[in-house]
């Protein structure tokens, strides 16, 4: 072994490839030290500002490197089209959650640096779990998310529910890590290999196909994922998690986790474990299945937004799933595709949700009440999210679901699309009353429609009005006009997301 | 020595491991039961790293264990918060969240 | 292959009979006379100030779980150590990298005052 | 001016009319936002004559003219494009659109005017008709698909108008869900026939249709069955059916235009539009037929039941597009689209003189209430009889020659198509009467309370506002109507378009008499149809008959219902107590009557209730739409249940998870 690595001067790294990643753990270096500044000012609007600017710079890194396909490390990493868009869907949610956060409580009591850097840890983590093309790259890649969201959950130290949502994540999301790293155990035991590479080959060439290890492996890894994608029977701590963690958090989990791990799920299991695809293809189709109906059943009758879209986020990654279990390439752009519009839907509705969770103090559907006359910027992109996530024409989740239901025909499963169109009727039962309850007045002037108490005087309300925050208000403007403009004309997405497996096995 | 018996122990940790984090309301307990759960990957990843004769599943093992301190610290930095809170260190008791 | 751990289990089985067997017998043989005063944390001497209910302050757990945190970093110098020579200079400049890194961590620490007693 | 400019002119005015009055809401006064909405859609309507003038002038091989203005999508091989599609089809469509929506918008311009809610009222009135007209403009599957979304939407808003109803919202939303079923259907049935096909644009799809499938080829026909229930949906057809007696919780010029007179047309439209798809996949057009002929038969059962004015109006709508539907999937389109233009005018008519009854009535809309009302409103008593005559065909107005004209195509076809033909008549006996019905109870007799007072010229007002569904006590402020009630004899505006309707439900049949007397309208549509390939061998003698048995059903079953409703049992039983010995001379037409009741009246009666009380609430409302005990409701609470916050449950439910998973994999490997 020795003499072997005797020749190996340090492993090749292509740095300008490497550079995305360094912008966003660098910046979260950078982050943490300026947060230590004692300037209330500095830490207050100067750490999230640089928060954006990583994110930012790491967009702009990506755009350089748009057609590079590069493996990193020894092909540890690899810099090719589905990373980039996962990189970059991770930086547009982070840069709207850093906007979301920006007047957060929760920023504040366990420190900007902490708070800001974290959440560029946590987008670092996913853009190495979404580029990792190695059982150990993915392991570290899903810990480096999944560790950050933890503290993140729980960064509203004085509140009971973000201290509950933090410790019922960690814990069962402990849970699947272990199952998940139990399973890349075998993976490693029944070929030899880490490298998705080399686990391919060599279960091509010893005819592993029907190995009782390698077939466990998938098991434990298909269940280790499915929880970090928020797939039922896996799926159950994220209402919990959702509704406790402070929103902004919940905003960046719902979308860029969900990014990240639809991005590994897609590598794993087209390329390494693809031998087996006749054996995991039930396993993934009965988990999406059970998703899609758990997840829009159970949606109805929350009362809690956040709440309502978790569980509406478990029945959207079973949406995912039916892209990825056709196992095409029209399957994987459809996928990428429709993460692009559900991030778009997503973060306009937990915009809307901040803003008027700051106000009322309640994120019930009930606080939504007359939204519409008197902010109908929020109203109108709150409408737009519900109207895209349910998958209504004009609206870019339209042509995100018309896109996976034509790969589920294309790759033979139209029963599937079908499922899909069921789920998406049930899910019209939840997301219309949300835009029901925005477009009608106040019962009463004068009472806060949440809780019913009577607020104090028209003043008080203004000043409420004032801590919702324009930050909010440019995010849903935005994630709302784009729901609209790509509901209309799709084609910068096609164009988008086309080619997404273009250099997916170079190395 | 076998590799079975590498991972019959393993799987036994793994199991011992789960049932503790079914069956123990003292969330220090869970992490314990947790860190057996990852020490049980852990183990499989030794024994199999020896079977091949090669390092990776040595490498594996030591990331995961820094995984796993970072794991116990970020709960124990919960229970401490939960504990200045005044809060019940029962994961029974938190649930607030629910429905 | 067994044989070689062969004189460890004996030690260890050793080991635990012997320390059962003394305190089984010494439950066993030994006379039990109990008294209040003998049942007091400290036999002798002022009684204790300490609470029943008593745990460790906050600052020791931060403490803790800070060296727990930094002393399982150093565990990623042992891979570098094994093959040193091999990777020449860039083992090197890795390493300063990584620690670096710690520092910069330690740093943050320090001016957060997470090391200072209360 | 080409045929194009004026095709896009027309689509923009609308539009143009939204965006002005939806931006300039608080610059505006509710009035200008009433003639502004009003003239937007005359222009529109202007511009769809300038369209039609060009079109004729157009050789009648280039009578359809395809323009886009720029890409949507252009992937996969596949191009989709924002584009319009003119030829005599759609031109006959925005004109009744634009024609009949500008009259409406000019009825609502008085009928609304106390509503606080005008200005809303007129924007989405007017992004109705923009949604309308690009449903029939649209040049390809996916505009189409987009126009048919968008007057749902337009329809969900104008049918919740009054937002705090509350009979008024739940209207809305299941009107939505039925749509949103139908709008489902519609995309996965335009995705069977796009991917087999690789084209959106009509003109490529129709030429490409039968060389690309096989003659009844399994694809097309499922992909035409799934259209068919997105058309079934819109039209309101069994058994998607139910919520349009329910929108008629709408303002009353809503309930005349979207569910009347244009939008739930769009299912013929569609079928119409697609006939060359439908003639190659006979399997599916016949289903079409078959649940036409079954909705006429059942919603014609159901309007002799109802006694809610506008309901009994809304179930004869429902009758009449089954008729449509059953005629074009026949291959009637001439006489299927004759129908839709002659039904436009006398069945928006019709709601707009119930409208007038109805503030008449203070906002009452039981049929129970009313009666004797021809003295006190005697312009709004001709329009209904207008309306009503052309309705049940009676000899020379516009209703009896279209309905001729579709039944006798139908009969031509010959074979088992005079099943339908059949049908078609025996639904024929059940407008008249129903029609009838109406028109005696609520105009005949002695005066009720309100007719009396508006005899003595002073216009009945409730003294409370009350939700005539249910009686809950309403404010007049915004989200419920307002506080003035406004009759066709007092307001201008609502005699001006009553007028032009009534002249058109009267006369419009000119343009297509039966015996090629006059073939106008035919000739107009031939070049959309010449590509029909279903021939109607001639048939002289059956054209005679079917003129001799529309005239002679409409003259004897008027009579009948006269008999019926007109002359009450009241009456006979006073002239029983004063004249017994005449009684006995009656008593023969009293078995008559019992009979008719017994054989005739009851079974329709009792089958109409079942229809109503039975199938629409337990099978479509039950366990479709689901109400609390639904199937959704019971999986919502069974995983809500699961979700009890105890993380150790959590992590139980994921090691069976994992179990189940692990279990799958390890037989998989045995």
């Amino acid at each position: 072994m020795t003499s072997v690595l005797a020749s190996v001067k340090g492993p090749e790294i292509d740095w300008a490839a490497f550079s995305p990643l360094l912008g966003l753990f660098g910046g979260a270096l950078i982050v943490l030290m300026v947060g230590l500044s004692s300037p209330r000012v500095i830490r207050a609007h100067g750490v999230p500002a640089l928060t954006i600017a990583a994110f930012g710079a790491t967009i702009g890194l990506l755009i350089w490197e748009w057609n590079e396909q590069v493996s990193l490390i020894q092909d540890a990493l690899i810099l090719d089209r589905l990373t980039i868009l996962i990189t970059l869907l991770v930086c547009v949610a982070g840069i709207a959650s850093t906007l979301l956060a920006w007047r957060e409580q929760a920023a504040r009591e366990i420190a900007h640096g902490e708070f800001f850097s974290l959440l560029l840890i946590a987008a670092g983590g996913m853009v190495v779990l979404a580029a990792s093309r190695n059982l150990v790259t993915t392991f570290v890649g899903l810990e480096l998310l999944s560790l950050p969201l933890y503290i993140l959950c729980a960064s509203r130290l004085r509140s009971e529910r973000s201290l509950e949502s933090g410790l019922k994540y960690l814990i069962v999301g402990s849970v699947g890590s272990a199952t998940l790293l139990y399973g890349f155990a075998m993976l490693y035991g029944a070929t030899g290999e880490t490298d998705y590479a080399g686990i391919l080959t060599q279960v091509v060439k010893e005819g592993l196909m029907g190995d009782a290890l390698f077939l466990a492996a998938i098991g434990m890894t298909i269940v280790g994922l499915a929880f970090k994608a928020s797939l039922a029977p896996f799926h159950q701590w994220t209402p919990d998690v959702y509704e406790g963690a402070p929103t902004p958090v919940t905003a960046f989990m719902s979308v860029a986790t969900k990014a990240a791990a639809l991005g590994v799920i897609v590598r794993l299991f087209f390329t390494a474990l693809l031998p087996g695809v006749d054996d995991w293809r039930p396993a993934w189709i009965a988990i999406a299945v059970i998703s899609i109906l758990v997840g829009n059943v159970g949606a109805l009758g929350q009362r809690s937004l956040k709440r309502m879209l978790a569980f509406s986020s478990i029945a959207q990654a079973g949406y995912l799933l039916v892209g990825v279990v056709v196992v095409t390439e029209l399957g994987a752009e459809a996928v990428v595709l429709y993460l692009v519009v559900y991030l778009l839907a997503n973060l306009a509705a937990f915009a809307v949700i901040t803003v008027r969770e700051r106000e009322t103090g309640s994120d019930a559907i009930g606080s939504l009440r007359g939204l519409g006359a008197r902010s109908p910027i929020l109203a109108g992109a709150m409408t737009l999210a519900m109207l895209s996530l349910a998958g209504i024409p004009a609206t870019a989740g339209f042509i995100g679901k018309f896109r996976l239901i034509e790969a589920a025909a294309d790759g033979g499963y139209t029963w599937l699309g079908i499922v899909i169109v069921v789920g998406s009727m049930i899910s019209l039962a939840y997301y219309l009353p949300v835009v029901a309850a925005m477009w009608r007045p106040d019962t009463e002037p004068g009472v806060d429609p949440a809780t019913g108490r009577a607020v104090l005087a028209g003043g008080a309300q203004e000043a409420e009005a004032e801590r919702g925050g324009w930050e909010a208000t440019l995010v849903a403007a935005v994630m709302g006009a784009a729901i609209l403009v790509f509901g209309i004309v799709p084609q910068p997405l096609f164009e988008l997301v086309g080619d997404v497996l273009k250099g997916f096995g170079t190395g | 020595m076998n590799i079975n018996w590498f991972l019959i122990v393993s799987a036994l940790m793994f199991a011992l491991g789960a049932i503790g984090v079914l069956v123990r309301r003292n969330p220090l307990v869970v992490l314990l039961c947790l860190e057996l759960m990852l020490n049980a990957g852990n183990l499989a990843l030794l024994g199999f790293s020896r079977m091949w004769g090669d390092g990776d599943g040595q490498i594996f093992a030591i990331v995961v264990m820094v995984v796993a301190a970072c794991e116990v610290a970020i709960g124990l930095g919960i229970v401490v918060a939960l504990y200045r809170r005044r809060l019940p260190i029962d994961v029974d008791e938190l649930r607030e969240l629910a429905g | 292959m067994l044989s070689t751990y062969a004189p460890a289990i004996v030690f260890v089985v050793l080991g635990t009979i012997i320390g059962i067997a003394f305190t089984v017998l010494n439950g066993v043989l030994g006379t039990s006379r109990p008294s209040p005063a003998k049942l007091d944390p400290y036999e002798s001497g002022m009684a204790s100030e300490i609470k029943q209910g008593f745990r460790f302050g906050i600052s020791f757990y931060l403490v803790a779980m800070l060296f727990l945190l930094f002393d399982i970093e150093v565990l990623f110098l042992y891979p570098i150590a094994v093959q040193l020579r091999a990777f020449g200079t860039f083992a090197l400049v890795e390493t300063i990298v990584f620690i670096g890194l710690l520092t910069v961590a330690l740093i943050y620490v320090w001016r957060r005052g997470a090391l200072t007693w209360k | 001016m080409s045929t194009q400019t004026a095709a896009w002119l027309v689509l923009a005015m609308p539009l143009a009319g939204t965006l002005i009055i939806a931006l300039g809401g608080r610059i505006l006064t509710p009035r200008m936002a009433g003639w502004i909405g009003t003239s937007a859609i005359a222009a529109a309507f202007a511009f769809a004559v300038v369209t039609l003038v060009k079109l004729q002038g157009l050789g009648e091989e280039e009578r359809h003219v395809a323009s886009s203005l720029w890409d949507l999508a252009n992937a996969g091989g596949l191009r989709v494009s924002l584009g319009i599609y003119v030829d005599p089809l759609s031109v006959l469509m925005i004109l009744v659109v634009t024609g009949v929506s500008a009259l409406i918008h000019l009825y609502s311009v008085g009928y609304m005017s106390s509503d606080e809610g005008y200005t809303r009222f007129f924007a989405y009135l007017n992004f109705f008709v923009f949604s309308m007209l690009l449903l029939v403009l649209a040049g390809n599957l996916i505009l189409l698909i987009v126009g048919w979304a968008f007057v749902g939407a337009a329809s969900y808003m104008l049918i919740s108008y009054w937002y705090r109803r509350t009979t008024a919202t739940a209207a809305g939303i299941k009107a939505f869900v039925i749509n949103v079923i139908g709008d489902i259907g519609l995309v996965l049935g335009t995705f069977f026939i796009v991917r087999q096909m690789g084209v959106v644009d009509f003109g490529p799809l129709f030429e490409g249709a039968h060389s690309e499938f096989a003659k009844n080829d399994p694809s097309l026909v499922a992909g035409m069955i799934l259209i068919l229930v997105g058309a079934f949906a819109k039209s309101a057809q069994v058994p998607l059916h139910t919520w349009l007696p329910d929108a008629m919780e709408g303002p009353t010029p809503v309930s005349s235009l979207i569910h009347a007179a244009t939008m739930v047309t769009a299912g013929v439209y569609l079928i119409a539009r697609l006939h060359p798809l439908f003639e190659w996949a006979p399997t599916a057009a016949t289903v079409g037929a078959i649940v036409g002929a079954l909705t006429l038969l059942i919603a014609g059962t159901i309007g002799l039941t109802v006694t809610d004015l506008k309901r009994v109006i809304a179930y004869s709508t429902m009758s009449q597009i089954g008729l449509m539907i059953m005629g074009v999937c026949a291959a009637a389109y001439v006489g299927g689209l004759f129908h839709l233009m002659t039904h436009a005018f006398f069945k928006a008519l019709l709601f707009m003189a119930a409208g007038s009854v109805i503030s008449a009535m203070a906002g009452q809309q039981s049929l129970d209430r009313m009666r004797g009302l021809r003295k006190a409103m005697p312009f709004t008593f001709g329009c209904f009889i207008a309306g009503g005559l052309a309705l049940s065909a009676f000899p020379l107005m516009s209703g009896f020659f279209s309905k001729d004209a579709l039944l006798f195509e139908v009969g031509q076809r010959g074979g088992g198509w005079i099943v339908f033909y059949v049908i078609g008549y025996i639904g024929s006996v059940m407008t008249v009467l129903y029609t009838w019905r109406m028109l005696y109870r609520a105009f005949w007799g002695d005066p009720c309370p309100e007719a009396v007072e508006l005899e003595g010229g002073h216009l009945h007002h409730a003294h409370e506002h009350t939700n005539p569904a249910n009686g809950e006590v309403e404010d007049t402020e915004v989200g419920f109507p307002g506080a003035e009630h406004h009759i066709a004899e007092r307001t201008w505006q609502m005699k001006v378009a009553m007028s032009a309707l009534a002249v058109l439900s009267v006369l419009a049949g000119l343009i297509y008499l039966p015996f090629g007397i006059t073939d106008t309208f035919e000739k107009f549509l031939e070049p959309t149809f010449a590509d029909s390939i279903v021939t109607h061998p001639a048939n002289d003698g059956l054209e005679v008959f079917g003129v001799i048995l529309t005239s002679v059903l409409a003259i004897g079953l008027i009579a009948v219902a006269y008999r019926i409703w007109a002359v009450g049992e009241g009456r006979a039983t006073a002239w029983q107590q004063r004249l017994p010995l005449l009684h006995r001379l009656f008593v023969n037409k009293w078995y008559f009557d019992e009979l008719l009741d017994l054989l005739f009246v009851r079974p329709i009666a009792w089958f109409g209730r079942f229809s109503r009380d039975s199938f629409e609430r337990v099978v479509i409302d039950g366990a479709l739409v689901g109400g609390t005990s639904g199937i959704v409701r019971a999986g919502s609470s069974a995983v809500r249940a699961l979700q009890t916050g105890l993380l150790r449950g959590y992590a139980g439910l994921v090691m069976v998870g994992l179990a189940a998973v692990l279990l799958y994999f390890l037989i998989r490997a045995a």
